[in-house]
């Protein structure tokens, strides 16, 4: 029996994002003893933190390169990702840092719960091994559990964290179930060795092995909340606090999706036969649930969450597009996709009340007369996420689209676009509210400066990245 | 020696079959402990089959994956617990039927 | 170079109605009359001195063209703005100038009254000028211009008085009709161009006996399009609905545009495209039924009418059939022969009925009128006259022109036509005394309360003008030696048609599309000039209008209480006196149709159909998300159950 | 550059009035006007410096915008856009008049009438699909958001009706863009968008062109629009402020024309040649329905909706009757339209400002107290009816003229809409202006005022100048369309051509000898009675 680890295969500057971001982590729990009420310190360290995992993760080079037996890699693709964590997670703690005053959430930990999930979602995208990608998940989602309960007195928080907590480990079974089999009929954990191994057709069509797939969508369809699996996700969303909705809807979707991108689209592509039919079935329920779903909506955290489980439905496309294309427009459509997120959620944010309050659509109406910055900037959220020119979220769309074209997939990419007319509907009639209605009520809006900021931000990427894409765009098809 | 006794699928059989009753505990009981308590024994059945399958073919990484997979759901036992007691705080219950103010 | 001023013609009257329309109000009555008759007068004069300039022409050169500017065009498709100036256009210059100024002058004292004389003078102009386009266009569309604007002025003026609302109906149905008849002239237009790949005047009918064949199928189509805009134009059968009730206008302007001008349009655009009808000798037959038939028609219906004015309308109607019919048998100057003499005498007798009108503060009906003779003698005589001349008395105009359609109708055409000639001829002479005796004889019936007077002079000369034409006018064409006929010799360049070079053209084309010619030998009989026949018929028919007058006294100056006695109980009588119910057909089988259909289709079709296709769309999805509502029942175990169902689900897709 | 700059200067004036205090409307409202104004004299110089021998584009700029898919930012003009882009900048300019009364928001108003402008510009200018989707679907939003909030009761279910109408059309041509790039793409190697470039280098077989065809149809056939798909305009139109209403007829509607004209035509030869007849019908269809259900309306503004239904109809099948004269017809009756239809909905709105109502029954008699209003009313109305002399004729005849060579039977269905135009406009005149003054309402009207006149008057004169020397324009995009039409020229595609020496005129080849003389035969001779 060889040894598994080998010294020599131990390769730390690899991981130096990793070890970083852990050190700030632990670092912000110990700060948080002494730091006493004002959590303005953890903020600016953990920004910090997450800065420098940003730089070190460049610290490897040349890419790709391997450590702990190739089961961690450091490739466009990963990095690109830890970029885009990095953003996302330092828009949720910016989007946090008001919020929680608000709320009074006094927990220092919040801080590094967050930077703790981020390390998860590095692993997730960076790993090349099925346990590795378990590991990921796992610390990924156990702080989110613990993230969406964190307003500890309010019921809609608690029973969202006992929801997702209980479905998250349900789900959690049938992802290691799949695993297992997929490790009991190729004999590796390795997604090389086991690539390699199923290159040869008679281990293609091993039925163990496609009842593993078929797990294996699962637990990974659960995390980036596609249809059927996607029923935790507008009760979640919902209870959760608003920050960290933001972020379950962006970092942690997209470490999910690169991971999924990893294992079904680089490691069983000869198979593609046998899953491009599942996740089509899925993608295309997850479009018409999402947008259906979305419609009817009042709340606008759970309208917000319907959409999300659209976007996944699209985003899917990619996985099932397993080009370079699809990578890419993976790459490029998550990282509109956490522009636009957070602005839209830190507009929720601007707009709410003590408690989670304030949150009903109906409560947007005459904005724009009141606030018509506000009202204009969400109005470019809005369309952005329906896909419409000229902002981000349309060549987003259209890099996707464009993937899975090349593939051949028409009818998808057909059916992807009548669902994002459905979904103007719905971001139509937040629009509607905004302009065309009277206000019910005075608007006592808490106008915050690193709130504003966090949407300033937004505005500037979803529309920066809707005109001149080009540079991004040459990275992420790299 | 074990191998020749029992063949590899009987411990697949056994896996799977406690794979099923955690899942029809989960869908079946309320209380919120012992929901927990059947995604627990889902994941054991998982660590089974792996190690089936690393004593049959002969591999390791089954059981370090065991060793990860048992790590992780202490980890969750002790949030998962947190998590109970400070809803059962706010809501004196364990009835998992009562935890439905969002939906729709 | 005369010539040079051609364009200037129609240019005057825009120019005047221009001036009329902006600053009517401000510059005031005498004005506004003043730079309208001026506007006609000018145009009058410089049609003369176009004439002489015609006359100084080289020798040979009978057209003379000028091209204002390119109109528009696509690919090899070009129309100009140009006129030409031929014999014909000559003819009708004069009658549209000449007649059109005397009216003019007379309308300034029959509309003195009306508080918006400047805007009737803005649209009289219009009119004008776009009539004078009508006749000196040198291609199809420029003849379209003038030809929907003519009708265009008429809507305006026949809804004179809008705020009647008979008036606005009767300009609406007008202009409805006429662009019936429009449609079909539009299409025939497209297809000559399609097939000579020209629409100038000059060239279609230089090149169209080496392009058509003698009655082949294009040929007819063209040209019974063309009539189909004729008729409607100039109300013949069956668009004539809209001329009686076109009397809703102001007089002056009947007698202008319903009269003398406008609804000859058609008669002079049949007359142009001649070398057109010549060849298709299917069309003619048509041309010249319809001509007979409606001049019958109109003729009886007008006997049953008590309405001075739309007597008169019935009467233009069947006056313009003459012309048709005359058309219809190739007796081209006949038919121009007779537009002239008409113009003169119909346009004196609607200004003289205009003037009885006037003069009885506005009443038209016969019933209230009578013995008007020693009230009104000027109006009276010119009257008299008029009606000698439209009945076809020697040696009155009306008596030369109506012959010598009845002498070519039966030489060229056959007995049937001729038929119809003579008894409408009967009947034209039955019911215009009958009006006569009706409006200045018998005992008067006038409303006691008002006192009849005689019309000023600004409106009693045109009347002695327009009589005295009507009197002389026949010496136009002097029928009985050849050489005597002014207008025969005068319009030949532009109607002469060389019937043998057709045939001869017509073979060898379908000789090279490889089909045999029939024979057309018997086409070729020459015919003399037989005129011992002629001198027959017109005693014949003298006879015939004679005995219509002493109908007519019998009836309404012997016994006057015949009439009810013979009318008793005649459904005939009945429908005569309602016009054979056409107007109530029309619209039960056409006009309420139309609407209801319209209405169904928009409440129905369209709301219903489309827009409920549409809408009903936008539920489905409601539905849907509705039910999709459903599932999230907030309970953790539905939401496992359906992590389970889809994994089941799945994994029989998988397998 | 110079093109750039005036496409985008609108939008600078919006971002200048986003930078306004509200309070001093005036302030606003004069920006904006000179704005539009400046816009409009620039885009004259553009007209002036047209070069009209050549159907090559003309002030073209192409410069890399997203390099990584060779996706350009190339703009430039030819025939068949210039005159609608300098319409476009002329409408804003009035429509930017004729909302001075608008009280209600007025900065945000006339953000979005300038950013409307601009995407409309932006249309008419892209030579770059992906850049053509951009503003295609860009200009939805001012619109929308234009209908939705100034406009009338129903407003909210018109714009989002509009809204989404006609994102599904543009959505299944975004499909038909993107698998129109890869396809060059792979056969040519080249990855780009061009629309030139596409033009000479697309090839694809008949049915893959067939589906492309139908999905840039759809697209555009929605935006026209055509027959079946024409509800969402009505609603717009009545519901949409008077300057919507006239930037939608006068530009929007346009845009669906120029697409076909720009896309399907060029890139389709073949299918569009199929596809004739099927075009051809619905139209007609569009003629007369259009026609027919304008009769019967009560509103005025969905009268003159309808009446837009059925012109448009004359403009496809001008467009479909693949040759110069239809085409140009089209062309030409694409300005037509905008000018009259544009002062209709002026019109219209001016009595709307007086009365708050557009129910013809409420009206009547106007003539007695509004004379100007009458005679401008009446103008324009026979204008609309295709009066020669006036705009409507020229093109109308063109287009017949053109479909006629094609299918007389067409040809003659199509006029017959002639006939209903006459009937619903003047039906509708005279219930409005003429008859007697009878609703107490009406009484105190004033006549139109000097701004209303300067909005009406500019359109007045275009209608004559048109009407009678239309050259002015038609000789702008008289090469562009010559060259189109050696493109689409069905000749391309007939099965059996028969060529052959026409001794009959240069006209044989539309009615060639045998054809005429089988005809000629087809009719007994009557005998000499």
């Amino acid at each position: 029996m060889e040894p598994i680890l080998a010294p020599e295969s131990i390769d730390l500057i690899a991981l130096a994002p990793v070890l970083v971001l852990s050190i700030f982590a632990m670092l912000i729990l110990v700060l948080d003893l002494w730091g006493g009420r004002n959590k303005s310190l953890l903020v600016f360290t953990s920004l910090v933190g997450l800065l420098m995992t940003a730089i070190s993760a460049f610290a490897k080079y040349p890419i790709p390169a391997y450590s702990f037996n190739d089961s961690y890699v450091v490739d466009h693709l990963s990095l690109f990702f830890i970029c885009i964590f990095t953003i996302s997670s330092a828009l949720a703690i910016l989007l946090s840092v008001e919020y929680n005053e608000r709320e009074g959430i006094r927990a220092g930990e919040y801080y590094a719960l967050i930077l703790f999930c981020t390390v998860g979602m590095i692993l997730l995208a960076s790993s090349t091994d099925m346990i590795m990608i378990f590991l990921g998940i796992e610390i990924v989602s156990i702080c989110l559990y613990v993230l969406a309960g964190i307003r500890r007195n309010d019921h809609r928080s608690n029973e969202a964290a006992l929801k997702y907590f209980l479905l998250g480990a349900f789900a959690t079974g049938f992802l290691l179930y799949g695993m297992t089999l997929v490790y009991g009929s190729t004999g590796s954990t390795n997604l090389f060795k086991i690539a390699e191994f199923v290159k040869n057709p008679s281990a293609q069509s091993n039925p163990l092995l496609m009842m593993g797939l078929v797990l294996l969508v699962i637990g990974f369809g659960f995390k980036v909340a596609s249809v059927p699996f996607h029923m935790w996700a507008p009760d979640v969303y919902q209870g959760a606090p608003t920050p960290v909705t933001a972020f379950m809807a962006v970092g942690p979707k997209a470490a999910a999706f690169a991971a999924f991108f990893r294992v079904f689209a680089d490691t069983f592509p000869e198979m593609s036969s046998s899953w491009e039919m599942l996740l089509s079935i899925i993608a295309v329920l997850s479009m018409f649930v999402g947008n259906l779903g979305a419609i009817m909506q009042t709340n606008i955290k759970r309208m917000l969450a319907f959409s999300s489980i659209s976007h996944a439905g699209y985003i899917l496309m990619a996985v099932i597009a397993k080009n370079s294309l699809g990578s890419s427009s993976l790459l490029f459509y998550m990282l509109s996709y956490a522009f636009m997120t957070f602005g839209v959620f830190g507009i929720v944010i601007i707009l709410g009340r003590k408690g989670e309050e304030n949150l009903e659509i109906k409560n947007y109406s005459g904005l724009a007369y009141k606030h018509p910055v506000i009202a204009l900037s969400m109005t470019i959220f809005l369309l952005s996420l329906g896909g419409l020119p000229p902002f981000a979220g349309f060549v987003a769309k259209f890099y996707l689209f464009s993937a899975a074209i090349q593939e051949g997939l028409l009818t998808l990419v057909i059916i992807a676009v009548l669902n994002s007319a459905i979904s103007f509907y719905y971001y139509l009639k937040v629009v509607v509210f905004m302009y065309m209605k009277e206000p019910e009520a005075e608007f006592k809006i808490s106008l915050t400066p690193i709130t504003l900021f966090v949407v300033f931000i937004g505005v500037v990427g979803t529309i920066n990245l809707g005109i001149f894409p080009n540079s991004i765009i040459t990275l992420a098809s790299h | 020696m074990l191998e020749n006794t029992v063949p590899l699928s009987h411990y697949l059989m056994l896996s799977a079959t406690l794979f099923v009753i955690g899942i029809v505990g989960v869908l079946i009981r309320r209380n919120v402990i012992v929901v927990f308590m059947s995604i627990e024994i889902m994941l054991n059945a998982v660590n089974i089959s792996l190690i089936a399958f690393d004593n049959y073919m002969n591999l390791s990484g089954g059981q370090i994956f065991s060793f990860m997979v048992m790590c992780v759901a202490a980890a969750e036992v002790s949030v998962g617990l947190a998590i109970i007691i400070a809803l059962h705080r706010n809501k004196p219950t364990v009835n998992l039927d009562e935890f439905n103010l969002l939906k729709w | 170079m005369l010539l040079k001023l051609t364009c200037l013609v129609p240019l005057f009257p825009l120019i005047g109605s221009i001036i009329n329309g902006f600053f009517g109000l401000k510059i005031g009555k005498n004005a506004v009359g003043l730079i309208a008759c001026g506007s006609m007068a000018l145009s009058f004069l410089t049609s003369i001195l176009i004439y002489i300039g015609y006359l100084m022409l080289p020798e040979g050169q009978h057209i003379y063209e000028q091209v204002v500017w390119s109109w528009f065009g696509a690919g090899d498709f070009t129309v100009d703005f140009g006129f030409q100036i031929d014999p014909l256009t000559l003819v009708m210059m004069f009658v549209v100038t000449g007649v059109g100024l005397i009216i003019h002058v007379y309308a300034i004292g029959y509309m003195h009254e009306e508080y918006s004389f400047y805007r009737f003078f803005a649209y009289f102009n219009l009119f004008a000028s776009a009539m004078l386009l009508l006749v000196m266009g040198n291609n199809f569309l420029l003849m379209f211009i003038g030809w929907e604007g003519v009708g265009c002025c008429s809507y305006f003026l026949i809804g004179y008085y809008f705020e009647k609302k008979s008036a606005c109906d009767a300009g609406t149905k007008a202009f409805v009709v006429n662009r019936v008849g429009d449609f079909a002239f539009l299409l025939a237009v497209m297809y000559i161009f399609n097939v000579f790949g020209t629409i100038d005047f000059s060239d279609v009918m230089h090149a169209a006996p080496d392009k058509l064949i003698y009655g082949g199928e294009i040929v007819t189509i063209i040209t019974m399009l063309l009539f189909v805009g004729a008729t409607g134009k100039s109300a013949q059968i069956p668009l004539y609905t809209w001329l009686p009730d076109a009397m809703e206008g102001p007089t002056p302007v009947s007698a202008l545009i319903h009269a003398a001008t406008m609804v000859t349009a058609g008669v002079y655009m049949v007359v142009r495209c001649s070398a057109l009808f010549n060849l298709s000798p299917m069309t003619m037959m048509v041309v010249a039924g319809i001509g007979g038939l409606t001049a019958i028609m109109a003729a009886t219906i007008g006997m049953a009418q008590y309405d001075i004015k739309r007597v008169l309308a019935y009467s233009t109607v069947s006056q313009i059939g003459y012309m048709f019919l005359a058309c219809g048998v190739g007796a081209y100057t006949a038919a121009i022969f007779h537009l002239v003499t008409h113009a003169f005498f119909k346009a004196c007798l609607f200004l003289g009925s205009g003037s009885v009108i006037h003069g009885i503060h506005g009443e038209q009906d016969m019933r209230k009128m009578g013995g008007l003779k020693s009230h009104m003698p000027v109006t009276y005589w010119t009257f008299v006259v008029s009606t000698l001349a439209i009945a076809g008395i020697f040696p009155l105009s009306g008596f030369f022109s109506k012959d010598e359609i009845l002498y070519h109708s039966l030489m060229d055409g056959n007995i049937i036509f001729w038929g119809m000639g003579v008894s409408a001829a009967m009947l034209t002479a039955f019911y215009m005394f009958r009006l006569v005796f009706m409006t200045f004889h018998g005992e008067s019936r006038v409303d006691p309360s008002v006192h009849p007077h005689e019309s000023p002079k600004v409106m009693t000369m045109p009347l002695v003008i327009l009589a005295g034409l009507a009197t002389i006018g026949g010496l136009l064409g002097i029928p009985l030696f050849h050489g005597w006929h002014i207008l025969h010799n005068w319009l030949e360049p532009v109607l002469h048609f060389d019937l043998a070079h057709a045939l001869h053209q017509s073979e060898h084309m379908l000789h090279e599309a490889g089909r045999h010619a029939p024979s057309w030998a018997h086409l070729l009989t020459p015919k003399e000039h037989n005129i011992w026949i002629e001198v027959l018929l017109m005693i014949f028919s003298l006879g015939v209008a004679i005995t219509g007058i002493f109908g007519a006294y019998m009836f309404y100056i012997k016994r006057p209480d015949l009439p009810d006695k013979v009318i008793e109980g005649q459904w005939g009588y009945d429908l005569v006196q309602n016009k054979y119910y056409i107007d109530e057909l029309y619209d039960e089988s056409i006009v309420q149709p139309t609407v209801e259909g319209s209405k169904l289709l928009w409440k129905e079709c369209d709301a219903k159909a489309i827009d409920g296709a549409v809408n009903g769309t936008a539920n489905v999805i409601g539905w849907f998300s509705r039910q999709a509502q459903v599932f999230q029942s907030g309970f953790v175990r539905n939401y496992a159950l359906f992590i389970v169902v889809g994994f089941i689900s799945l994994l029989l897709v998988m397998f | 550059m110079f093109l750039t700059f005036i496409t985008f200067l609108p939008f600078l004036g919006a971002l200048c009035l986003v930078f306004m205090r509200k309070e001093n409307a005036s302030a606003i409202k004069q920006t904006a006007l000179a704005f539009a104004v400046a816009d409009f004299l620039l885009s004259l110089l553009l007209w002036t410096n047209f070069d009209n021998t050549t159907e090559k584009m003309q002030f073209g700029l192409n410069v890399s915008w997203i390099e990584a898919w060779g996706i350009n930012y190339h703009i430039g003009l030819d025939g068949i856009s210039l005159l609608l882009y300098v319409m476009t900048t002329f409408l804003t300019m009035i429509c930017v008049i004729a909302s001075w009364d608008v009280k209600k928001h007025i900065r945000e108003y006339m953000i979005a009438m300038l950013a409307l402008s601009t995407g409309m510009l932006g249309v008419f200018i892209a030579l770059d699909l992906f850049m053509f989707y951009v503003f295609w679907e860009f200009q939805l939003v001012p619109m929308y958001i234009i209908v939705g909030v100034w406009g009338g009761p129903r407003r909210i279910y018109a714009s989002i009706k509009f809204f989404l109408f006609t994102a599904v059309g543009s959505l299944l041509m975004l499909v038909a863009i993107l698998w129109i790039y890869f396809h060059i793409q792979q056969t040519t190697g080249v990855a780009t968008a061009d629309i030139l470039y596409i033009t000479d280098h697309l090839d694809v077989s008949l049915d893959a062109s067939k589906w492309l065809w139908m999905a840039f149809f759809l697209a555009f056939a929605i935006k026209v629009p055509m027959f079946p798909f024409h509800t969402w305009l009505p609603d717009a139109h009545v519901e949409a402020p008077t300057a919507g209403s006239v930037i939608l007829a006068g530009v929007l509607l346009k845009m669906g024309t120029y697409g076909f004209l720009r896309f399907n035509l060029p890139f389709f030869p073949q299918a569009s040649f199929e596809f004739v007849p099927m075009v051809a019908w619905l139209s007609i269809i569009g003629i007369i329905y259009g026609a027919l259900v304008a009769m019967v309306q009560e509103d005025l503004k969905k009268l003159v909706a309808y009446s837009s239904v059925s012109h448009l109809g004359f403009i496809m099948l001008g467009i479909f009757a693949l040759n110069p004269y239809g085409i140009q017809g089209a062309l030409i009756q694409n300005i037509n339209h905008g000018i009259s239809t544009s002062a209709l909905f002026l019109l219209v709105g001016i009595v709307y400002d007086r009365r708050h109502t557009r129910l013809i029954s409420e009206f009547g008699g106007l003539a007695k107290i509004m004379p100007k209003y009458t005679v401008c009313f009446m103008i324009v109305a026979l204008s609309s009816i295709g009066l020669p002399g006036m705009n409507g004729f020229v093109g109308e005849f063109l287009v017949l003229l053109g479909i006629f060579q094609v299918n007389g039977l067409w040809a003659a269905c199509a006029t017959s809409g002639v006939i209903l135009a006459a009937c619903y406009i003047l039906w509708m005149f005279q219930r409005v202006m003429f008859l007697e003054l009878k609703n107490p309402k009406n009484m105190d009207m004033k006549d139109m005022n000097t701004r209303e006149m300067i909005t009406i008057a500019p359109l007045i004169i275009l209608i004559f100048w048109i009407g009678l020397y239309p050259n002015t324009f038609m000789k702008t995009f008289d090469a562009s369309v010559n060259h189109l039409v050696s493109k689409v020229n069905p000749d391309n595609f007939r099965p059996h051509q028969e060529k052959h020496k026409d001794s009959h005129g240069e006209h044989a080849q539309l009615i060639t000898p045998t054809e005429m003389a089988s005809l000629n035969q087809k009719l007994q001779m009557p005998k000499k009675f």
